[in-house]
């Protein structure tokens, strides 16, 4: 029982495709925001085991990159949330429809 | 010792992401979310980059996950009227189970053996990432505080309660 | 079967019950079993150092499900409709259970989680920079942290002057 | 260094200008809010001014990290004087609408660094970052009308799509990494030769990410409502703006991956784009909203362009001679590029123009009418471009077209050449439906009327831009053959 970089890349995949899921399901907005941010983690798990696959540290470097960008994406993400729930009370992507012909 | 730690934290982990993506709570969610990131740090941890498990500690579930708790606390009650029913929808399941199949189909030849060589020594520690992050990658490392700069302005622009807005 | 001292994690886990002389004996025989188990993955485990912090989170797990398990099996359970509302100081329930919080506490914890970032990427500047001053570099050092901080300074006058810290 | 820094001297005026005006926003207490926006139209004209001067400079940067070229002067060029003509618009739109945003000049200032660097870099992080600072900007001048349900929904669509394309475009490029060992472009001619199964999963999960970026079918769900949705001076900085960096990116990265991109996924392009055109197109017909028409249109326009991407992969096999087909394909590609921004550009201004305050877009067709009485010059300019978008010759539109259409027959896809002219025949009419209106019909009590003589100006200038460079498109072709030929010979 050895552990090696397909094992993570397979974890990697189930859980990018986890994240996907729920992105484009879920009607709940917050939820949708959830997913983005297990996709992005399933991301840094692949570079963080090509990085122990190659011995080179860049992959590192990139997943820090990627923590500083998932934050700054949820924060404006929910931020324009707020913006939406003081507009119209609520959050449900099924009546975020004003955009509708 | 390896392979128990990896699939507990990995079994751990996959199964926080699923409970999170089908809870019908945002709170849930949220909970079930900071769990996953937990141990999506003890995998950092076993891909000898103790650097990214600790921040990974700090930035997700400390500080981003916070912040979604803090909004779904304040934006809404546990869960959605409309998706007490079913949740999501069915549509979309077909395509990501189509490519669920062909992932497990390619997974079928693939070879699951070790990596084949040993982590250079002092790999995965901070001094390693600081070489790089402030010689080879410097340009990023001020482009990201140009990001955060983007993200702050954001915050001002959209969250603050300027004059005349109630509530 | 020699126990290898060299082995800090493993001998951090026996340390905790037994010695070393103990653990030959054969009345331990089942701990070697333990031993072994740990060992057998040893060579690819890059990680060792976390092995004590997870034995450490493990016990407290283990303790804690055990406690709850326990009051939960022994604790007598008679259910009363008073029993099951909300606590909530003694005061009859109002409401629903949604907190709502003040728009204000939201903008903080945005700011917040932005300039906790900031942090993340001073760190491993403060680890270079001994070995930056060594090599000569000191004007570099400081001029990239100074920029880099220098941008996030002027997103705090700019936060500042726009009013989003006033709290009215 | 100092060499590397006089070489970015562009970006530093761009990321400093940005600070400047954050600084001077809030300092500087004035009713009348006209010093941001001079502001920001001197920082670009600073950085155009400073791409003159560093020319001399080109060559790679910080380790390989960035490239600057003719290339990128030629795009950066393109990206400055959408901003410029960007922040013309909001100016004037600003100073008569009563609700008043600043935070839109430091957004735009550095979402156009975040497309300059797109197009500069060479390695995948710096790109990955450039695509954040230039997507969560545009997110948030999307939303930046936070009274509007439609602005802020809009900003919410765009950001969760945005977001989910970046996590894709990222796992390409983490993949790539795995399987070249850097992040640098220059790394992956050496596998794309000899790349398997990985290597293509990789390129198609870029080309994905990339697809959402510049709207290409099937991944253009978002488009029609976040460009309803935005404020339009907004929409026409990112149909033409945006979409622009992103193909800057994907020609960079692509040109370098050739090898493995035409072997596995040229076909499915070449599908792609003609999928893109025709559903573009099609749609695009049965639209009364101006503003969802011409995303509709956008959408089509991605498949010409993807058109040229084609070409671009196909001939590269063997020789030189085919070589200069390349050539002259990438040059097509960047030249149509510069004409979509002029056109689309002049089309959402007179809609920006129209608009009464912000927030109520003159977006309805119908109250289209009579504008050729009541503001001749406007009406005028806006049925040049939109004879410019349907193709009609001698407008600059039919220049950028007969270039890709060039290129494609060329490269021997004869049946793909002509089934974009049946498109374009197509788009004619409901691009002329406008001019219609405009034309053909009174003026009515509902019709639109604009006022800021600014826009109008700047409008007028892009129609007359647009004839000139229809009659004599050749020198800015031959620029823009030459800056795709600094790009270098591919992997």
């Amino acid at each position: 029982m050895v552990i090696g970089l397909n094992h993570y890349l397979i974890l990697a995949a189930a859980l990018f495709l986890t994240g996907a899921a729920g992105v484009l399901a879920r009607r709940n907005t917050l939820i949708m925001l959830m997913g983005v941010e297990i996709m992005l983690c399933s991301v840094n798990i692949v570079f963080a085991a090509y990085s122990r696959a190659l011995g080179d540290m860049s992959g590192h470097v990139f997943v820090i990159m990627n923590f500083a960008i998932a934050a700054a994406e949820a924060a404006i993400g929910l931020a324009i949330l707020v913006a939406i729930y003081r507009i119209k009370r609520s959050v449900n992507a099924d009546e975020l429809n004003s955009l509708k012909e | 010792m390896e392979a128990v730690l990896f699939y507990l934290f990995g079994a751990l982990l996959l199964g926080g992401a699923i409970a999170a993506m089908t809870s019908r709570s945002a709170v849930a969610a949220v909970v079930w979310l900071i769990f996953a990131f937990v141990n999506a740090a003890g995998i950092y941890a076993l891909l000898a980059a103790p650097v990214l498990a600790i921040l990974q500690i700090l930035i997700y579930a400390g500080a981003i996950m916070v912040l979604f708790l803090f909004v779904v606390m304040m934006l809404q009650g546990p869960t959605l009227k409309s998706e007490l029913k079913s949740i999501g929808d069915r549509k979309w399941w077909l395509p990501v189970g189509a490519v669920l199949v062909a992932l497990l189909n390619w997974m079928h030849g693939v070879s699951l053996e070790g990596f084949t060589n040993d982590a250079p020594a002092g790999f995965g520690e901070i001094k390693g990432v600081a070489e790089l992050l402030l010689n080879k990658y410097m340009i990023t490392f001020e482009m990201i505080s140009l990001v955060l700069l983007v993200a702050i302005i954001g915050a001002v622009a959209l969250a603050s309660n300027k004059k005349g807005m109630p509530w | 079967m020699v126990v290898d001292r060299r082995d800090f994690s493993v001998n951090f886990l026996i340390a905790l019950l037994i010695t070393n002389k103990e653990l030959a004996s054969r009345k331990y025989a089942r701990l070697r079993v333990i031993y072994i188990w740990f060992d057998a993955g040893e060579a690819a485990f890059m990680a060792e150092q976390f092995v004590p912090l997870l034995l450490v989170i493990s016990l407290a797990l283990i303790f804690a499900l055990l406690f709850l398990g326990l009051s939960y099996w022994l604790g007598p359970k008679k259910a009363s409709k008073l029993k099951k509302t909300v606590y909530e100081c003694g005061i009859p329930v109002r409401g629903g259970i949604e907190i709502r919080f003040f728009i204000r506490f939201f903008l903080v914890a945005l700011l917040f989680l932005l300039f906790d970032l900031e942090a993340v990427f001073i760190y491993p500047w403060a680890v270079m920079y001994q070995s930056m001053l060594d090599g000569g570099r000191m004007i570099f050092a400081l001029s990239e942290m100074g920029v880099f901080v220098g941008i996030l300074v002027v997103g705090l006058v700019y936060v500042w002057k726009k009013g989003a810290l006033e709290w009215q | 260094m100092t060499a590397n820094l006089m070489a970015i001297l562009p970006y530093l005026v761009l990321a400093g200008g940005a600070l400047l005006v954050m600084l001077v926003d809030s300092f500087v207490k004035s009713m009348r809010k006209d010093h941001l926006s001079n502001l920001s139209l001197l920082v670009l004209l600073g950085s155009l001014v400073a791409q003159q001067f560093t020319q001399q400079y080109s060559s790679d940067l910080f380790a390989g990290l960035l490239a600057t070229s003719k290339f990128t002067f030629y795009m950066n060029t393109l990206f400055v004087a959408i901003a410029l003509l960007t922040v013309n618009y909001a100016s004037s739109l600003y100073s008569r609408s009563s609700s008043f945003s600043s935070e839109f000049y430091p957004l735009i200032l550095l979402a156009t660094l975040g497309m300059c660097l797109m197009a500069a870099a060479t390695d995948m992080l710096v790109l990955f970052i450039a695509i954040e600072m230039m997507s969560m900007a545009v997110y948030l001048m999307v939303a930046g009308n936070r009274k509007s349900i439609k602005s802020v929904e809009a900003g919410f669509k765009y950001l969760i799509l945005g977001a989910f394309a970046s996590a894709i475009l990222l796992m390409g490029m983490a993949l790539l990494y795995g399987q070249t060992g850097s992040t640098l472009y220059s790394s992956f001619a050496a596998v794309s030769s000899s790349g398997g199964l990985m290597t293509s999963l990789a390129v198609g999960l870029l080309l994905i990410g990339f697809g959402f970026k510049i709207a290409m079918v099937p991944f253009h769900m978002w488009t029609p409502d976040v460009y309803d949705g935005a404020p339009s001076h907004i929409t026409g900085f990112m149909a033409t703006g945006v979409k622009a960096a992103a193909m800057a990116a994907m020609i960079r990265i692509v040109w370098v991956l050739i090898p493995q991109v035409s072997v596995v996924w040229a076909p499915l392009i070449g599908v792609l784009a003609v999928l893109t055109m025709t559903i573009g197109n099609l749609v695009a017909l049965a639209q009364s909203n101006i503003k969802r028409m011409l995303a509709w249109s956008s959408i089509a326009h991605a498949g010409y362009l993807l058109l040229g991407l084609m070409t671009l992969l196909k001939p590269t096999s063997d020789s030189a001679v085919l070589s200069v087909v390349a050539d002259n394909a990438g040059g097509a590609l960047l030249f149509y590029l510069l004409a979509y921004a002029v056109m689309n550009l002049g089309a959402f201004g007179i809609i920006s123009y129209l608009a009464k305050n912000r927030g109520e877009e003159a977006d309805n067709i119908e109250r289209y009418a009579g504008l050729s009485r009541t503001r001749p010059l406007v009406a005028a300019s806006l049925a040049i471009f939109m004879f410019s978008l349907a193709g009609i010759p001698p407008t600059i539109g039919f220049a950028g077209k007969f270039y890709i259409f060039e290129g494609v027959v060329k490269a021997g896809m004869i049946p793909l050449a002509i089934w974009g002219v049946v498109n374009s025949l197509l788009s004619a009419y409901y691009y002329l439906r406008i001019i219609i209106v405009m034309y053909m019909k009174d003026p009515e009590e509902s019709s639109y009327k604009g006022s800021s003589w600014e826009t109008a100006f700047a409008t007028s200038v892009l129609a007359i831009i647009s004839v000139l460079l229809g009659v004599i498109p050749a020198p800015i072709r031959d620029v823009a053959v030459a800056a795709f030929k600094s790009l270098g010979q591919s992997g």
